[in-house]
């Protein structure tokens, strides 16, 4: 526990001074992988520990987005930032849960894409959300007297409350709810006949993961500065699907670890060759092929083995 | 025995699947403390009858009353949480999750506790101790660490039994616990159940006859949805209609 | 400009679409019915038929012979992806299904690209049916006139062979449960191959079909796997009936929404799924879950 | 470096090397100073890819002409993939700004890349040369010292249209673009000059971008008694409007026209005989007579498999063009950023569109002439779009602009 715990405590410090020893555009990519890092981890919890496969998770990744673009042109807070986009993810989620978790599989799948899409269709169209083009030049907050709009302390800030929404999502799943959602994730029906409100630990959980999204949706428009339509599109949702599966379901630093590994893939292969989609086709498949269980998985069959 | 306040009260009880009747105005009173065996051949209506109990199923007709309260259409969440929980004939358990996890699941299922979303479950002792106290009522305290998935076949059958009593019911409803079970592991399920509190009224489907004389009560026979014949273990033996369904259904 | 001749056309205009719809839906409802798997594959096999189809034309110059080429070369992809990668995964959770076909949606994508470049193409249609003819005060084109007619006939022509075949039967059998139909002696490993190969063959069929009223590009296949998913979706999974019902459900929506309710056009079809799913969570034709 | 530029540079290197006999190494080794690096974000996947690639061929066409050297500097091209995907774009826009350092970054194809980088390079300083999107806002409001546009605002090509259509065609007009803001905007900028001209909008229809099928759209403009259609569309959906318009048979009684990439070589040849006879407004057409533009197809046809040059690579072709002259002028001085930009503003020279240069108030390019073409079949050029009008010097009126500032 103690080493982990100096393990987790070691990588947030190397995340933190990481700008200190790289240029700019590796630091970019840190803060992307961190931002998608939480967004998996949000969906994870739905994903590797409720069982709900949702593929419109994007939409409350695109709430955050919004309501932080929107409310930081009005006034570059914290509030702004952080509480309001939370806030109004996890009303999104109380109302699409609410009507999603009625139905489960593959229904639960389409008809959590159906909403996420919906918010696409209307972001793309509105001009109060600025239709296509999105919402530009979002101003970064202050907070606490500190700028964010200088580089470093952004970057501080980024890592702080990365590791602050990893530190809660990893209590959640060890808390007595987290148990009740790996025994609905387990046996949905069985925790029903011994007297669980299997729906209303679900809801708690679509609402949980989908306000975390929200944040991740917020730190995403001050790290890139806008936010279009494409936050809400499906795709959003797939990647983030993808980079749980790649990184291993149920393991929070997983989806950390699948974000990285998809987003690295992404940046630096397409760098190098358009062929760049062949080779992130042929590395999914080989992944499910050769290294079940993720990235995790993998790396965990190989400590196994060794000890 | 006191037939003044039953514990469960079903009145013409009626559940069809299409045009066909499951089970067809089916009346049962199951009194307190009391041990109820429900048998029948197969197809006879007994599942649906423990489905409709517990909210699995919704009746079309009739009335469940339990401890003088009315749970006819609650879901199954809220029947367990009144006191009646159960076991399944296809083994149900949480098979990736510790022996003990399973118990305790049970256990806490109560829900002080489980909306807590940054506790430990170490801080709810109740519930570990309920589920060690089962673990060992059912035999199983040696392997609270094992994974459900992995332990044998008699002793998830043994697990099955326990995740059902965790809860504290007052009414358990066990359906075909012994099934598929080799002798000694039947014997050893059969001194299990005996050993029951008494404060536990138990209503079992069974096949096994051994099993039902030496634990039932009562017993009541289910036929084509109805309701053959109902009295003790030896009335039932003597009942001239079982007898015809049972080997009449067998020859 | 009466109201009658104008709904007529945009009701005749919905039913071509509609049919296309099941043209491209139905192999993914089979192969989910049957094998329990989301094929997210599905849109490539449409995209592999279309230039399988593209290529045969431009060697023979035979739409015809396109569209029997097409599905085969399809299906036999269908085979080896089902053979050589599918058939590992059908034991593990569904997330890995999800992670492969994703990852040959991007294969296909970019093979098919590198073979023929990015560049869009298009299928002409066959030359009998190159105008259009006037159909109670309507225009169609009578290629669209076509696709329904092959549709419709593709619908009763899989219904018999499902429905009223002994290959049919071990179908739907294995639809039931697999397992028991392995116990009943029939080799169902090579039945799970054979739909697979023939839902891929339908995805690559549609392709062909949809050639003379769509372009041709290597993405198309990620485009269409949506629309396929919903009326999948709202038919109800595995369904043959509810795939076609569905089919034609979406297609008459989507074409009324796009005439009257001009602002709409991009939520239509996600609004009837959630409406369908909402009241009816199995779908019009599927399996009740419990 | 990266791995993909090393390779175009050794492999151009060394082409331009053949002759004398030396190796790319030794080439190599005598470039002087540092090179110029050049920012390339363009879609190479997706539809789009093939207008990427168009802009890019002609650029490497003009920067080999001078075998990769400007001043005694060596041209070092960096290209990206900005997957037609706004945050990916400006990933990429943050990878060449901060990481690689770009001298001059040049892109993209999309409209909301292009706004969502435009901040990133007005407060970086970074000198951006559009060579494609459209978006008026970047001639307009959003205007910035630093970024220039060789392509076209989406207004040029519209607006010149609506008086001609309303004269030529028929007063009485459909109006058909996907629903997003270039769609709009395009719309609007015809209406400018067709409603003062007597026209009359009988309807219009705005279906979703990536439309499949056109059949409902097709049977209202019918339904309309519409005499013409102005359409925009482009990529997939400009093949499938077109195709499905004409095998609706509704060519013979309505005239269509449109912004010029209805018609775009892009979409050309999936379109074939189904696009005859549609009439739309650009500032290129590769049959254009003057000895820039029949050199300019001569040698990309050479170059590229003999591959006709469309309207992509004549923005390709001009963005080098302006890169190499400036760069000229300012003797190859980069750190010099704002001489840079004056120089850019002062180029001038004779593009295959005709006489370019900038427009000192909004950075974009005047369009020497929009061309209003008709899609024939000429013997040379198969399919092609011939033109059979002009209107000269078109500059967008730049409102909200107020460079430079």
């Amino acid at each position: 526990m103690i080493v982990r715990l100096l393990g987790v405590g070691a990588l947030v410090a190397a995340a933190a001074v990481f700008p200190a020893v790289a240029g700019a555009y590796p630091v970019k990519l840190l803060q992307e992988i961190l931002v998608w890092g939480v967004f998996a981890m949000s969906l994870d919890l739905l994903l590797g520990y409720a069982g709900m496969v949702s593929f419109g998770h994007s939409a409350f990744f695109g709430i955050g987005g919004y309501v932080a673009a929107l409310a930081l042109k009005q006034s570059p807070h914290a509030l702004s930032a952080l509480v309001l986009p939370a806030l109004v993810a996890a009303l999104a989620a109380l109302v699409i849960g609410f009507f999603s978790i009625r139905v489960s599989g593959v229904y639960f799948i389409m008809l959590t894409l159906a909403f996420s899409q919906m918010f696409y269709a209307y972001a793309f169209q509105v001009a109060w959300l600025g239709a296509e083009d999105g919402i530009i030049g979002v101003p970064r907050p202050r907070l606490l007297g500190l700028d964010l709009a200088n580089r470093t302390v952004f970057h501080l800030y980024l890592v702080v409350l990365v590791a602050l929404a990893a530190l809660v999502l990893w209590r959640v799943v060890r808390s007595p709810f987290g148990h009740v959602l790996r025994g609905i994730q387990e046996n949905e029906g069985r925790m029903e006949a011994v007297g669980y409100a299997v729906q209303r630990y679900k809801l708690l959980a679509f609402v949980i993961a989908g306000t975390v999204a929200g944040v991740a949706g917020s730190l995403y428009t001050q790290f890139v500065g806008s936010i279009t339509p494409d936050a809400f599109f499906w795709t959003t949702s797939g990647e983030a699907l993808l980079m749980v599966i790649i990184g291993g379901t149920g393991t929070l630093w997983g989806a950390v670890l699948g974000a990285a590994a998809f987003i690295l893939l992404q940046s630096l292969v397409s760098s190098y060759t358009e062929r760049w989609m062949l080779i992130l086709g042929l590395t999914f498949i080989l992944f499910v092929l050769f290294a079940p269980g993720g990235i995790v998985g993998a790396l965990r069959g190989r400590v196994g083995r060794r000890a | 025995m006191t037939l003044a306040s039953p514990v469960l009260l079903i009145e013409g009880l009626t559940r069809y699947f299409g045009a066909l009747s499951a089970l067809n105005g089916v009346s049962l009173m199951i009194a307190p403390r009391e041990r109820r065996a429900i048998i029948g051949p197969n197809g006879a209506g007994k599942t649906t009858l423990f489905n409709l109990i517990t909210g699995h199923l919704a009746p079309s007709t009739g009335r469940i009353r339990f401890d003088g309260a009315p749970i006819t259409g609650l879901p199954p969440h809220a029947v367990a949480r009144r006191g009646i929980s159960r076991s399944f004939q296809r083994t149900n358990l949480f098979p990736k999750l510790s022996m003990l996890e399973n118990l305790r699941l049970a256990a806490a299922a109560d829900g002080r506790g489980s909306y807590d979303l940054f506790g430990s479950i170490e801080r709810y002792r109740a519930p570990l101790d309920r589920a060690r106290a089962v673990a060992e009522s059912v035999g199983l305290l040696g392997r609270l660490e094992e994974v459900a998935g992995r332990l044998s076949y008699g002793e998830q059958r043994q697990l099955e039994v326990g995740v059902a009593l965790a809860t504290s019911p007052k009414l358990l409803l066990l359906d075909e616990p012994t099934a598929g079970m080799s002798p000694e592991e039947t014997q050893r399920m059969t001194r299990m159940l005996e050993g029951l509190p008494r404060e536990v009224t138990l209503l079992i489907i069974e096949h096994d006859m051994d099993v039902v004389s030496s634990l039932a009560d009562r017993v009541t026979v289910l036929h084509y949805g109805e309701v053959l014949a109902e009295g003790t273990f030896d009335e039932v033996k003597a009942d001239p209609r079982v007898y015809e369904v049972y080997l009449g259904g067998a020859g | 400009m009466s109201f009658v001749p104008d709904f007529f056309g945009q009701a005749l205009n919905g039913l071509s679409y509609g049919v296309l719809l099941f043209l491209l839906s139905v192999g993914l409802t089979l192969i989910f019915g049957m094998l329990d798997v989301v094929n997210l594959a599905h849109g490539s096999f449409y995209m592999l038929g279309a230039y399988a189809g593209l290529a045969t034309i431009a060697v023979t110059g035979n739409y015809w012979l396109a569209m029997l080429v097409a599905p085969v070369a399809v299906g036999g992809i269908g085979a080896l992806l089902e053979r050589a990668c599918l058939r590992p995964l059908y034991r593990r959770s569904p997330l890995d299904q999800v992670l492969l076909t994703f990852g040959f949606i991007y294969l296909f994508e970019d093979l098919v690209k590198w073979i023929w470049g990015g560049r869009i193409r298009s299928i002409p249609p066959p030359e009998a049916f190159s105008g259009s003819v006037q159909f109670f005060g309507a225009t169609v084109p009578s290629y669209r006139l076509f696709v329904i007619v092959f549709g419709l006939v593709m619908a009763v022509a899989l219904w018999l062979l499902i429905e009223r075949t002994r290959l049919g039967a071990i179908i739907r059998a294995g639809v039931f449960d697999a397992e028991m139909t392995a116990g009943v002696g029939v080799n169902i490993d090579l039945v799970f191959t054979g739909v697979f190969a023939f839902g891929a063959a339908l995805g690559g069929l549609s392709g062909v079909i949809a050639g003379p009223i769509q372009s041709a590009s290597p993405p198309m296949g990620a485009g269409i796997l949506i629309p396929a998913l919903i009326v999948v979706v709202v038919g109800g999974l595995g369904s043959l009936k509810g795939s076609l019902v569905g089919s034609l459900i979406i297609g008459q929506a989507e074409t009324f929404g796009k005439a009257w309710l001009p602002g709409a056009s991009m939520v239509i079809i996600y609004v009837v799924m959630a409406l369908v799913v909402l009241l009816r969570p199995q779908g019009l034709f599927g399996r009740a879950l419990k | 470096m990266d791995q993909l530029t090393r390779r175009r540079f050794l492999q151009t290197a060394s082409v331009a090397a053949a002759g004398a006999a030396v190796g790319p190494w030794v080439l190599r080794a005598q470039a002087q100073s540092s090179p110029v690096k050049i920012g390339v974000v363009l879609p190479y996947t997706g539809v789009y890819a093939v207008l990427g690639e168009s802009i890019t061929q002609a650029m490497e066409l003009v920067f080999a002409r001078e075998n990769w050297t400007v001043a005694g500097r060596k041209i070092e091209m960096i290209k990206e993939d900005d997957e037609m995907k706004p945050p990916v774009g400006i990933r990429k826009t943050e990878k060449l700004i901060d990481s690689d350092k770009v001298d001059i970054l040049t892109g993209p194809v999309h409209s909301g890349i292009l706004m969502g980088m435009r901040d990133k390079v007005h407060n970086s300083k970074t000198i951006l040369i559009v060579s494609n999107a459209g978006a008026d806002a970047i001639s307009r409001e959003r205007c910035s010292k630093w970024i220039f546009r060789t392509s076209f605002s989406n207004w040029q090509p519209c607006q010149p249209m609506g008086g001609w259509v309303a004269k030529n065609v028929s007063k009485e007009v459909f109006q058909i673009a996907p629903n997003y803001q270039a769609g709009k905007d395009m719309m609007a900028a015809f209406r400018e000059t067709f409603l003062p001209a007597g026209g009359k909008l009988v309807a219009e229809d705005y279906p979703k971008l990536g439309e499949t099928d056109y059949a409902p759209y097709i049977t209202k403009i019918k339904q309309s008694g519409a005499k013409a259609v102005f359409a925009f569309f482009s990529g997939t959906d400009a093949v499938n409007f077109v195709k499905q318009f004409d095998q609706f048979g509704l060519k013979q009684t309505v005239k269509l026209t449109g912004a010029g990439f209805l018609t775009e070589p892009d979409v050309l040849p999936a379109q074939g005989k189904s696009a005859l006879g549609i009439i739309t407004g650009h500032f290129y057409t590769p049959v254009l007579d003057n000895p820039v533009n029949k050199q300019f197809v001569k040698d990309f046809k050479a170059r590229y498999n003999n591959k006709t040059p469309d309207g992509f690579a004549v923005q390709g072709y001009d963005t080098a063009e302006v890169i190499l002259r400036a760069l000229k002028a300012v003797n190859g001085n980069t750190q010099d950023k704002d001489k840079l930009v004056d120089a850019i503003a002062k180029v001038e020279f004779d593009s295959p569109r005709g006489r370019f240069r900038f427009d000192p108030k909004t950075h974009n390019v005047i369009q020497p002439f929009i061309y209003v073409r008709e899609v024939r079949e000429v013997p040379e050029f198969g399919l092609t779009n011939v033109p059979i009008d002009k209107v000269a010097d078109v500059r967008d009126p730049g409102t909200g602009c107020t460079l430079p500032a």
